[in-house]
């Protein structure tokens, strides 16, 4: 019964939690960032520091009027925030924070679960997303979210096949699609893949970077070009949601970052016995760690780069990433056959 | 009550007659299209069932071709649809009557 | 009686969206619908141990097929539904009529089957269904490589003639 | 059944081909630079064509000075390019000092040429930070606004205001300047010039800087001329035409300086004659407020302002171009018979559909940008 039902429900309680926790400070660590490279000091007001913005950020949306345009189509125009919410969650059910550890004389394992097609699992889900980002530009029957929309799934679906390769890459790797055998391949072949693969791994942040919707690659809600992109007509919570999506989509691209090529839960070094000391930090803090330096690096390319054009974008796609991530899976496959 | 590959059976025709209805009575082609993809669930549903049943993997390894066939349908339908549309301005199934144009 | 109760929810849900699809008359809210059917349908494989068929199904079906389709009906965007033309039910009867005739048919094989007694009880192949994402793979790339080529090949002229088709100028 | 967005823009049964879309910009849009307002009509994302809708903030400026008196319209001209308010407000006062023959003290000169080059840091300053900002570099915005703070500061010393200055007097200046307000700015040209080369390392070398500007609405140098485009939009197509070297003012004749031009033609150049336009600014300000002779700060000028019958046309380099003035004066009344202002962002925002056919959505706001308008001073 515990083993069964009580600790797989704490650890999605907890999960969700610390996500939607973690996605709120996101907003917070954002500002603050982007601020401190701007010259700027960011939220200052609400706590020492501007600690409680996102609660105050919380506060003001939900007792915001929720607006929902007389002309949209009432049901997808509700249903949309929430579909590209849902995907961004569900996909903590495969990523792996820890190993097995004993906790209270009881074996747990701090992830949700271990399926065998993990990667795969996480790839689909994040294809069912896109949903959220087309109904909503098209429910709002607006011009400015309709071409967002349509630029937004044209972005997604294209780099998906990028992300998509870089990823069999690190399959070839690890030889399974589990994300806890993959870290476990990490530690056996003495290496994180991040270093035996770094083309994918480039290919995997700059493609991440356009699949969440992230500057240089936020066109489909480029303020300065589309008003709002696709949540222009949307308001209060609802308006959230796609943000809260946006941002729990950012801390999945860096877990899953972190977990493909950077060892996941791993320590530097884990097959070094000198550095066993090391072993005092628990691993989940090491795979907090290593994921904050990803959603650092996301936010610090927000506050340096200029946007790309539509068509750039998609040539950056289609010419240069698709090609290089399958040169890459062909090379990778050579040399596993002919070394190994 | 077990479930046998019967009620799998019953299932996968079922969604295959609704499929079926779909493509007989909408007018519109991209609902003609969308039910047709039904029936290719169908014969999924039916070959994965039996792959269960037989503890064999070819009924999944089948089930990847259908995909892969129903994906190369949609896109080729689908590009037709958007060339008929340009010069109909319609997805009316029954104003398709030309071969060329 | 879990594995029933499983079986019997989704199987109502998929027949259920499956309707909808075809009855539905907004095109969008029709696409959205077989959405959640294709979902459906992959958690059905997830019970019959096909979590490699189920994945593909959302990755391929839900997140590529039918967005292509959501992308077609919102460029197509209709100013006059098509079934305003003409007899809308004009062809309503022969449809039921195939449709039944078809029903019928299954369910003579579905009887016939019972009649006879279950000749397949002992697969050929008694391999273990568990870590299938490999068998596939197997498969696919050993008895089954030329057929696999050959839909390689399908899709990749799929794909270009998709191009030559939407595209205005070339 | 829901209606759909591209019914709108289609005319019944006038198309076959796929929709093409009329989209509206502005004017509550966040790159529009105030209230302007574009009807673009798009082919996909491709700008077929567009349309430029002004007046949304015209003050009938024109018309308001006819019934001022002539020291009253300095006030008016300040709310015409709001950014530069100072130099529409010499503008104004040399033309009516030409109108009248008042021969302006070397002082007053002298610093109304800081004033001017000052305005032109300060105008450019935001024009980079909007021009990036809606190609989406977001930090260029704060860093080019951290500076002209610096330089609203001086001219907050120096007229006691921030924004509209007021700060001109017909025949010289309102008052002096500050005791150690040159030693001021001297600083804020050491300040300066590390910044510009601050804003150039995160732009001028970006590559995706440059594939959003290079080749985006290349424009001849005659197709400029023949546009009336003016300033650096034109000096962007190679030709260098600059009031301040054909027709030189205030004490533009002194100093010694260069006059920036493009080759290409296109959002880059103009980009890269703005940021050029900078460095000769600080130039300008570095000879002149190390120049400044002793001397009254204004000239004989009669104590009813009352020009003879006649009229004039006196034009001055705005940041944004060339800004004229033409002045009739009856010779009866104490306010213009007749004012006219030929104001350097009007002219070249109607070249703006000629730039954005054939580009893209995102161009627009790109090139809306490179041309650098102010709604104030478009419709006045």
């Amino acid at each position: 019964m515990i083993d069964t039902f009580i600790i797989p429900t704490l650890k999605i309680l907890i999960v969700l939690n610390a996500t939607l926790v973690g996605v709120s400070y996101m907003t917070l660590l954002e500002r603050k960032v982007i601020a401190w490279a701007q010259s700027r000091l960011g939220p200052m007001r609400v706590g020492p520091q501007g600690v409680l913005q996102p609660i105050a950020d919380a506060v003001k949306l939900i007792l915001k009027e929720d607006i929902t345009p007389s002309k949209a189509d009432k049901w997808v125009f509700t249903a949309a925030p929430v579909i590209s919410m849902v995907p961004a969650l569900i996909v903590y059910a495969v990523i792996p924070f820890g190993p097995v550890v004993r906790l209270f004389g009881r074996d747990v394992s701090l992830y949700i679960t271990d399926v065998n097609v993990g990667l795969l699992y996480i790839v689909s889900v994040a294809s069912v997303g896109v949903y959220g980002i087309i109904l909503a530009g098209y429910a709002s029957n607006s011009k400015f979210p309709l071409l967002a929309s349509l630029r937004a799934s044209a972005q997604l679906i294209s780099y998906e096949v990028a992300v998509t390769l870089t990823l069999v890459s690190v399959i070839l790797m690890s030889g399974s699609l589990s994300m806890v055998s993959i870290v476990n391949a990490q530690y056996n072949a003495h290496v994180w893949f991040g270093f035996v693969q770094p083309v994918a791994f480039v290919i995997f942040v700059i493609g991440s970077l356009a699949e969440t919707n992230r500057a240089p690659f936020d066109l489909p809600e480029a303020e300065q070009e589309l008003t709002g992109g696709f949540h222009t007509e949307y308001s209060g919570m609802r308006f959230a949601l796609f943000f809260l999506a946006e941002y729990a989509n950012m801390i999945v691209v860096s877990s899953v970052a972190t977990t493909l090529f950077f060892g996941g839960w791993l320590r530097p070094f884990p097959n070094v016995a000198a550095l066993h000391f090391l072993d005092v930090i628990p691993s989940w803090t090491w795979f907090l760690i290593k994921s904050f330096v990803f959603l650092y690096l996301f936010i610090w390319i927000r506050a340096t780069l200029p946007r790309y054009r539509y068509d750039q974008l998609m040539r950056l796609g289609w010419k240069v990433l698709i090609p290089v991530a399958i040169l890459n899976l062909v090379v990778t496959g050579i040399v596993k056959v002919m070394l190994l | 009550m077990p479930i046998t590959p019967t009620h799998y059976m019953l299932l996968s025709a079922a969604l295959f007659i609704i499929g079926v209805i779909g493509v007989m009575v909408r007018r519109n082609i991209i609902i003609i299209f969308m039910s047709i993809e039904l029936i290719l669930n169908a014969v999924n549903i039916n070959l994965i069932a039996f792959s269960d049943q037989l503890h064999n993997v070819i009924g999944q390894v089948f089930a990847v071709f259908v995909i892969a066939v129903a994906a190369a349908e949609a896109a080729v339908g689908l590009g037709i649809i958007l060339a008929f549309y340009r010069n109909k301005e319609s997805v009316n199934i029954d104003e398709m009557n030309l071969m060329r144009w | 009686m879990a594995h029933a109760i499983a079986f019997y929810t989704l199987a109502a849900f998929i027949l259920g969206f499956a309707i909808l699809v075809v009855t539905t008359k907004d095109t969008v809210h029709s696409v959205l619908f077989l959405v959640l059917d294709f979902l459906f349908v992959a958690a059905l494989y997830v019970m019959l141990n096909a979590p490699f068929l189920a994945v593909i199904q959302v990755l391929v079906y839900a997140g590529g097929i039918v967005v292509l389709y959501l992308f077609v009906v919102m460029l197509v965007n209709l100013k006059r539904p098509p079934e305003a033309h003409s007899d809308p039910h004009r062809m309503t009867k022969f449809g039921f009529g195939l449709a039944g005739a078809v029903l019928i048919e299954l369910g003579a094989i579905v009887v016939s089957g019972y009649m006879k007694a279950p000749a397949v009880t002992s697969p050929a192949q008694n391999l273990p269904v568990s870590g299938n994402t490999e068998q596939v793979g197997w498969l696919l790339y050993t008895n089954y490589l030329i057929p696999f080529e050959i839909a390689s090949m399908l899709l990749l002229v799929a794909m270009i003639g998709a191009i030559v088709l939407a595209k205005r100028e070339l | 059944m829901t209606t759909n967005a591209f019914e709108a823009a289609t005319v019944h049964g006038e198309m076959f081909d796929t929709n093409e879309l009329v989209i509206n910009m502005g004017p509550q849009h966040p790159s529009t630079h105030g209230v302007l307002r574009v009807v673009l009509r798009l082919d996909g994302e491709k700008v077929v064509d567009a349309e430029v809708v002004i007046g949304y903030l015209h003050r009938g400026i024109e018309k308001l000075s006819e019934n001022r008196n002539w020291t009253q319209i300095i006030l008016l001209t300040d709310r015409m390019d709001y950014v530069a308010a100072a130099t529409s407000n010499v503008g104004y006062c040399e033309t009516v000092e030409k109108l009248m023959a008042i021969e302006v003290p070397r002082r007053a000169k002298y610093i109304r040429t800081i004033l001017m080059e000052l305005q032109r840091i300060a105008s450019h300053c935001l024009w980079v930070g909007t021009h990036a900002m809606d190609i989406g570099a977001m930090t260029v915005f704060l860093y080019a606004f951290r500076e002209r703070e610096l330089i609203l500061d001086l001219f907050e010393e120096f007229c006691g205001a921030r924004l509209t200055y007021n700060s001109m007097r017909i025949g010289g200046l309102p008052l002096d300047i500050p005791p150690g307000w040159d030693k001021k700015v001297l600083a804020f040209c050491d300040i300066m010039d590390g910044k510009i080369d601050e804003y150039e390392t995160l732009l001028t070398h970006n590559r995706i800087w440059l594939e959003r500007t290079k080749g985006v609405g290349v424009i001849s140098g005659a197709e400029a001329t023949a546009l009336g485009l003016c300033g650096p939009a034109l000096r962007g197509s190679g030709v260098a035409r600059d009031v301040r070297k054909d027709e030189p003012y205030s004490a533009y004749a002194e100093m010694d300086f260069d006059i920036p031009v493009g080759v290409q033609g296109d959002t880059y150049d103009r980009y890269l004659v703005r940021m050029e336009e900078f460095r000769q600014s600080l130039r300008i300000i570095r000879q002149a407020t190390q120049g400044i002779p002793e001397g009254p700060i204004v000239g004989k000028v009669p104590r009813l302002i009352k020009p003879a019958a006649g009229e004039t046309y006196h034009a001055i380099e705005s940041p944004k171009g060339e800004l004229g003035y033409f002045i009739v004066s009856d010779g009866k009344s104490t306010n213009p018979y007749r004012f006219r202002v030929r104001p350097p962002s009007f002219c070249n925002l109607q070249a703006l559909p000629r730039l954005v056919r054939g580009h893209l959505v995102a161009d627009v706001v790109a090139l809306i940008g490179s041309i650098d308008i102010v709604l104030g001073e478009v419709d006045r």
